[in-house]
C-alpha cells in the first residue's frame, strides 16, 4: 500500500531505534565526505556497510536498488572526467582526439566512493526502518509533529493520487482526448489532465484539514504517542560514539594537514 | 497572518524568524565559500572538503528554514502540502509517460507558494526531496536546497502579482530557473563531479572540454535546463490556477491578502468577513495554530 | 449498434483475475445493467468496451469493430463511457465548454457539435447552467455535466457506472428520463449499479456477477426472483419485491403498479 | 443539547446565504435524522452544528449556535471540537493518512491530545470491540475496504467521546453491505449514550434508526417529526427528497382505495408489511 522501499523484516537492524541508525548515517556520510580518501570509503563499505546489510536480511534487495541507481552515475562519472577533468595532464590512453587522463580517473574514484557510500546507507536505512517508526522516533526528539504528518501522508497519499491521475488520463480518453502530436499539442493536453488532479486532489484537502481539525491536530497539548520506541543504553551510548567519531573524521584532515 | 497580535506567540515568532534567518545566511554563506573563497585548484581536486561542505551548508540551512517556515502553517496549509509533494512525484511520471523533454517536477511546489506563500513553499520543497530519498532514490537529498529555493521565489512571487497575468509567470519562472542552476552547482560539481544523469553528464563533459572549470561546466549546464523547465512550470501552474473556480482559489488566506489573482477587488472580501463574529475569518484560526507549541 | 463479450477473461497484472470467461451479446437499443457488489468485476469487464482493459482471453466487439484493433480515443466515437466520480473529468471554466471537449475531439463540425452541446445540457437540465464554472454546482449537478459531455459525443453505446449515487429523488428521475430517451434513439445503454430500485425500473435486461462471473442473466424479474443469486451477488432485491416477500406473495412485483395490481388478488 | 438561534449564514466570497434564519432543538441522547435534496444545505449545517463554521470556513455567520452548553462562536475551535465531533462523507479523507495500521490511526486524535499512553490503548480497545473491527487493527488503513474504511472513521471520532456526534452522509460511499454495516453501529452508539445527528437521504435506514427527522429545504429547516410520520409526508416529493417505494406503493393503493384513507403511510418494509398486513387480513375476513 505505501510507496516505500521498506523491507519487513525481524532482523537486530530492523529493531534499532530510528534515529541511532539516522545518527549512524549521518555519521557515515560526514565522514567519507571529510576523509577525502577513496579507501576510507571502501573499508566503510567493508565494515560497516556490508555487515549490517547481511545481518539486516536486506542485503540482496540493497544490492539490486543500489545498482540500479548507482551504474548510471559511475558511467557517466568515469567516462566524463576521465576524458574531461580540467586537471587532467597524464595521459594514460589515447586514441584519437580522446584522452583519458589519470587525474581524472583518480578524481573520479575519490567522488564514485563516497557517491557509492552515500547512497548504500542511505538506502539501508530506508530498507531497515518503517518511515512511521522514524517518525514516531523524531517527534519523541521534539521534531514537530507537522513534519511527520506530512512526510507519513505523503507515503500513503502517491499511491492514491497516482490511480487519480490514472483514471483522469482514461476519463479524458475516453473522452476522445488523443496523446499524440507535437511537443506544443502535447502541452496543452496537460491541462484537461491537470486540472481535474488538482482540484480534485486540493478539495480533498479542504475536508482532510477539516477531520484533522476535529481530531485535535490543533491542539496545544503536549503530544503522546501509543507505540513506544523501543531504545536501549547501548544505543544512547553508540549514539554519542558516532557523533564523537564524526567530528574527529571532520578535524582529521585538518590536524594531518592534508589540505 | 500577522495582523492581530497573538501575544503568547510572540517568543515562537522572534525564534522562527531567527531560524530563517540563519538557515538563509547559511545558504548563501555555503556558496559564496564554495564559488568565491575557494582556490580554483582545490575546487579541482576531489582532495577536500568541498563536497563536505555542500551537502552540510545547504542541508542545515534547508533544514532551519524549513523549522522556522512550519511553524506558521495552519493546519488546512499542512494537509494541502503532501498533496504538493504527491503532485511534484506524480506530475513527473506522467510527462515522461506523454514524453515531453522537460522534469515538470516542481509544479506541486510553485501551486503550493502560489495558494498559501512562501512558507509553505518552503516546507514542501525540503519535504518533497526527503520523500524522493525515502520512495526512489537518496541522491536528490544533498538538491533539497534546490526545491527550497524554488518555494520562496514562486512565493514571493505570487506576493509581487507574477501570477495574475500569464506572461508574467514563465518570467518569473526563468528567473526562479536561473538561481536554481547557480546554487545547485557546486551540489552537482563537489559532490556528484558532474555526473547527476545521462544527458547532464556529457553536457557537463562538453564544457569542461571546452575549458570551464568542473563548477563552472556544472552551472552552464543548469542554465541551459533550469530557466527553461521553471517557465514551463510556472505557465502550467497560472494556467491550472486560471482554469480553477475563483471560489477555491479565494478561499486561501494568502490568496485574499496579497490579492495573488488580482480581478477579485481586495475591499469585496473584506465587506463580507468584516461584519462577521469575531473570529470569522481565517486570520484568528491560523494564529491559534501557529501558537502550537511543537515541541 | 451491437455489443458482444466471447470468452472474456481478464487477470490484473496483480494476479487478480476480476473477469472469467463472459460470454453476453447486448442488442442494439437494449437497456443493460449489471448489477454486483463491490469487487465483483463489473467496472473492469464494462470497461473492455471503450480499450481502457484489452481482454486477457476472448474477445469483445462493439459492432463490427474487435476492441484490439483500437485504441481507447477511436473507440470513443462509439462508445461514450460516463465515469463515477465526475470530479475526474470535468476542466474547463464553463460547463458548455466542458460538454463540448468530447464532440471537438470526435472533429465534429462547430455546427453539429454545438446542435449536440445544446441537445445535452437540455436533456441533463442543465440548459440555465451552461456558462457556469463546473465546480460551482453540487455533485448531483456535476454528475449531470459529465453525463452531458457523453451525450453530446452522440455515441451508439453509453455506458454509464453508477449513474444514480449522489443523485437525489428528481436526479435519479431525470436519469431514467434520459435511460429512456436514449433507447427510443436506438442506442444501446450498458449500466453498472447499486440501486435496484432504479435498476428494476428502469432496464430490459440484469446480468447479476460475483467473483468475475455471470450469475444470472434475464429480464428484471427473472432475476430478482432468484433469491440465491441475490445472496451469492450480495445484493439486495428492489424494495417492493423484499415487501412481496414480507407479505409471503408466490410473485415479487417491481414497480408500484405492478404491486398495486397484485394487492386485491393476494389479498383476496 | 443543540440548540439554534436564528441562524442564518453566507459563505466568504458569496452574497446569497446558504442558510436562513434557522431555528433547531435536539435532545441529548437522541437520534437525528436531517434531510433535504441535494444542494440544500446540508454539508453546512453540519460543519455549523461542529464549530467549522465560522472557526474554519469564515464567512458571515449570525444568530447562535449552542451545542453541549458552549456557544460556539465565544469558544475556541480547539474546545468546540471537545465537545462535537464530525464524521466527514468520505472515509478516505477523514483517515489522517499519518498512520500506518488502523491501531495508530484511531489513536492519532488521543495522541494530539496528550492522552496517555496506557489509557489510549484501553480506549482502542474499547471503541475496536464496540465497531467489531478489532480484527482489522493491525491493517494499514488504506487496505480496507469502504465500508470498513468508514467504520474507520467513524471509530476514529468515537474514540474522542465527545457528548455529541455529527454525521455528514456516512454511506454515501457504500454499496449497499457497507451501508448496513454503519447502519448497525448506530445502534451500539445510541446504547452508550451520545446523542447523534445524522445527515442521510437513505430514508428507508434513517426511518430505522432515527428518533426524529428535520426536513432541510429552501435555506429552512422546515419541517420536523417523528421519522415515520415525517418520511411519509407527501411533501417531501415537492421537497425534492422523495419516499420509499413503500410509501409510493401505499399511497397509490390509498388512491385507489384499496386501503383506508387514514392509513399512516409506510417507510422502511417492518411498516409496510404490517400496513399491507392487516390490510389483507381485514379483506381475508
Amino acid at each position: 500500500m505505501s510507496s516505500t522501499l521498506f523491507d519487513n523484516r525481524k532482523s537486530v537492524i530492523h529493531r534499532l531505534n530510528p534515529v541511532t541508525k539516522l545518527i549512524a548515517l549521518l555519521a557515515i556520510i560526514v565522514t567519507v565526505f571529510a576523509i577525502p580518501l577513496w579507501w576510507v570509503a571502501g573499508l566503510i563499505i567493508v565494515l560497516v556497510v556490508v555487515p549490517a546489510a547481511v545481518i539486516s536480511g536486506s542485503g540482496g534487495r540493497l544490492l539490486s536498488l543500489s545498482l540500479r541507481i548507482l551504474l548510471p552515475i559511475m558511467l557517466v562519472l568515469f567516462i566524463v572526467q576521465g576524458l574531461t577533468f580540467p586537471g587532467g595532464k597524464t595521459i594514460i590512453w589515447q586514441w584519437g582526439i580522446i584522452d583519458v587522463t589519470s587525474e581524472g580517473l583518480l578524481f573520479a574514484l575519490g567522488i564514485g566512493s563516497r557517491i557509492i557510500v552515500l547512497v548504500l546507507a542511505s538506502i539501508l536505512l530506508v530498507l531497515t526502518t518503517h518511515p512511521g517508526d522514524l517518525m514516531s522516533a523524531l517527534t519523541e526528539r521534539g521534531m514537530s509533529p507537522k513534519f511527520a504528518y506530512i512526510i507519513s501522508s505523503t507515503l500513503q497519499l502517491i499511491p492514491a493520487f497516482k490511480d487519480r491521475a490514472d483514471s483522469i488520463l482514461l476519463a479524458q480518453q475516453a473522452r476522445g482526448l488523443s496523446l499524440k502530436g507535437n511537443p506544443l499539442r502535447r502541452i496543452k493536453i496537460m491541462l484537461p489532465l491537470l486540472s481535474p488532479l488538482v482540484l480534485g486532489m486540493f478539495t480533498d484537502v479542504e475536508e482532510r484539514s477539516t477531520a484533522m481539525e476535529a481530531r485535535a491536530f490543533g491542539s496545544t497539548a503536549r503530544r503522546t504517542s501509543l507505540i513506544p520506541v523501543a531504545d536501549s543504553m547501548v544505543q544512547r551510548i553508540a549514539r554519542w560514539l558516532f557523533i564523537v567519531l564524526a567530528l574527529a573524521a571532520v578535524a582529521t584532515p585538518i590536524l594531518l594537514g592534508l589540505l | 497572518m500577522s495582523s492581530t497580535a497573538a501575544t503568547p506567540a510572540d517568543s515562537k515568532k522572534v525564534r522562527n524568524r531567527i531560524f530563517i534567518a540563519v538557515g538563509t545566511i547559511i545558504i548563501i554563506a555555503t556558496y559564496l565559500y564554495l564559488v568565491v573563497g575557494q582556490p580554483t585548484d582545490i575546487a579541482q581536486s576531489s582532495f577536500s572538503q568541498s563536497g563536505l561542505i555542500a551537502i552540510a551548508g545547504y542541508v542545515v540551512g534547508a533544514i532551519l528554514l524549513a523549522i522556522g517556515a512550519i511553524h506558521r502553517l495552519p493546519t488546512a496549509t499542512v494537509a494541502m502540502v503532501p498533496v504538493a509533494i504527491a503532485l511534484n512525484i506524480v506530475v513527473g511520471q506522467i510527462v515522461s509517460v506523454i514524453g515531453l523533454p522537460v522534469y515538470l517536477d516542481s509544479i506541486g511546489t510553485v501551486l503550493v507558494s502560489a495558494l498559501a506563500g512562501p512558507a509553505a513553499g518552503v516546507v514542501t520543497g525540503i519535504l518533497t526531496n526527503v520523500i524522493w530519498g525515502l520512495t526512489l532514490s537518496p541522491i536528490a537529498l544533498p538538491y533539497a536546497v534546490v526545491q527550497v529555493i524554488i518555494g520562496v521565489m514562486a512565493g514571493y512571487a505570487a506576493r509581487l502579482g507574477m501570477f495574475r497575468l500569464f506572461y508574467l509567470a514563465p518570467v518569473a519562472g526563468a528567473i526562479t530557473g536561473i538561481v536554481c542552476a547557480i546554487v545547485s552547482a557546486p551540489i552537482s560539481a563537489f559532490v556528484f563531479g558532474g555526473a547527476t544523469g545521462g544527458g547532464t553528464g556529457a553536457i557537463v563533459g562538453a564544457f569542461q572540454a571546452m575549458g570551464q572549470s568542473l563548477l563552472g561546466a556544472t552551472t552552464l549546464q543548469g542554465l541551459l535546463s533550469d530557466p527553461l523547465d521553471k517557465a514551463i512550470s510556472f505557465t502550467i501552474v497560472v494556467l491550472i490556477l486560471a482554469a480553477l473556480p475563483s471560489r477555491f482559489r479565494q478561499r486561501f488566506p494568502f490568496v485574499r491578502q496579497y490579492n495573488v489573482f488580482g480581478r477579485k477587488a481586495p475591499a469585496l472580501q473584506h465587506q463580507t468577513a468584516a461584519p462577521a463574529a469575531p473570529a470569522a475569518s481565517a486570520v484568528p484560526a491560523a494564529d491559534v495554530t501557529d501558537a502550537t507549541p511543537d515541541n | 449498434m451491437d455489443v458482444s463479450f466471447s470468452g472474456v477473461g481478464y487477470t490484473y497484472p496483480s494476479g487478480v483475475e476480476a473477469v472469467k470467461g463472459i460470454t453476453l451479446d447486448v442488442p442494439s437499443g437494449q437497456r443493460f445493467a449489471i448489477v454486483g457488489q463491490n469487487g465483483a468485476g463489473k467496472t473492469t469487464l464494462v470497461r473492455h468496451l471503450n480499450g481502457i482493459f484489452q481482454p486477457t482471453v476472448g474477445t469483445v466487439h462493439v459492432g463490427d469493430w474487435a476492441t484490439t484493433g483500437h485504441t481507447i480515443a477511436e473507440l470513443s466515437a462509439r462508445v461514450g463511457y460516463v465515469f463515477q466520480n465526475p470530479d475526474e473529468q470535468l476542466f474547463a471554466r464553463k460547463v458548455i465548454d466542458d460538454v463540448a471537449f468530447g464532440p471537438k475531439n470526435l472533429g465534429f463540425d462547430d455546427e453539429r457539435a454545438a446542435a449536440l452541446v445544446a441537445a445535452a445540457l437540455e436533456q441533463t437540465g442543465l440548459s440555465a447552467e451552461a456558462e457556469s464554472h463546473p465546480h460551482h454546482l453540487s455533485l448531483s449537478e456535476r454528475k449531470r455535466v459529465a453525463l452531458a459531455a457523453v451525450l453530446a459525443m452522440d455515441t451508439p453505446v453509453v455506458v454509464l457506472d453508477e449513474p444514480t449515487t449522489g443523485q437525489d429523488e428528481h436526479g435519479v428521475r431525470m436519469i431514467a428520463s434520459i435511460v429512456a430517451s436514449l433507447q427510443e434513439q436506438g442506442r444501446t445503454v450498458i449500466a453498472i449499479t447499486h440501486d435496484m430500485d432504479f435498476c428494476a425500473e428502469n432496464f430490459d435486461r440484469v446480468v447479476a456477477m460475483a467473483h468475475g462471473e455471470v450469475l444470472a442473466d434475464g429480464t428484471p424479474t427473472e432475476v430478482f426472483a432468484k433469491d440465491d443469486v441475490l445472496t451469492e451477488a450480495r445484493v439486495e432485491a428492489p424494495q417492493l419485491a423484499r415487501l412481496a416477500d414480507a407479505l409471503h406473495w408466490d410473485r415479487r412485483p417491481l414497480t408500484v403498479d405492478a404491486f398495486v395490481e397484485q394487492l386485491p388478488r393476494s389479498g383476496a | 443539547m443543540i440548540q439554534l438561534d436564528d441562524v442564518s449564514y453566507a459563505y466568504p466570497d458569496t452574497d446569497h446565504f446558504v442558510l436562513s434564519h434557522m431555528n433547531l432543538s435536539i435532545p441529548a441522547g437522541s437520534v437525528t435524522g436531517i434531510v433535504g435534496a441535494s444542494g440544500a444545505g446540508k454539508t453546512t449545517l453540519a460543519k455549523i452544528l461542529s464549530g467549522f463554521i465560522p472557526h474554519v470556513d469564515g464567512g458571515e455567520l449570525s444568530g447562535t449556535v449552542v451545542v453541549d452548553g458552549v456557544t460556539i462562536a465565544e469558544a475556541s475551535l480547539a474546545d468546540a471540537v471537545s465537545h462535537v465531533g464530525l464524521v466527514i462523507q468520505s472515509p478516505f479523507n477523514q483517515i489522517s493518512g499519518a498512520k500506518f495500521t488502523v491501531r495508530e490511526e484511531l489513536a492519532f486524535g488521543l495522541e494530539n491530545l496528550g492522552v496517555p499512553r496506557d489509557e489510549m490503548a484501553v480506549r482502542v480497545a474499547e471503541v475496536a470491540d464496540l465497531l467489531g473491527i478489532t480484527g482489522l487493527l493491525d491493517r494499514s488503513p488504506y487496505a480496507l475496504s469502504g465500508g470498513q474504511q468508514q467504520l474507520v472513521a467513524i471509530a476514529s471520532m468515537i474514540i474522542m467521546r465527545t457528548p455529541v456526534l455529527v454525521m455528514d452522509e456516512p454511506t454515501s460511499q457504500l454499496d449497499p453491505g457497507g451501508t448496513r454495516m454503519v447502519f448497525d453501529v448506530m445502534s451500539s452508539l445510541r446504547d452508550s449514550g451520545i446523542t447523534l445527528v445524522i445527515f442521510e437521504h437513505k430514508l428507508e435506514l434513517l426511518r430505522e434508526h432515527a428518533d426524529v427527522v428535520h426536513v432541510l429545504a429552501d435555506h429552512q429547516l422546515i419541517a420536523h417529526g417523528p421519522s415515520r410520520a415525517m418520511l411519509a409526508d407527501p411533501r417531501m416529493e415537492e421537497w425534492g427528497i422523495g419516499s420509499t417505494r413503500f410509501t409510493a406503493a401505499a399511497s397509490e393503493a390509498r388512491t385507489k382505495k384499496l386501503l383506508p384513507a387514514d392509513v399512516e403511510l409506510p417507510v422502511s418494509i417492518e411498516d409496510a408489511a404490517t400496513v399491507f398486513a392487516s390490510f389483507a387480513s381485514s379483506k381475508g375476513a
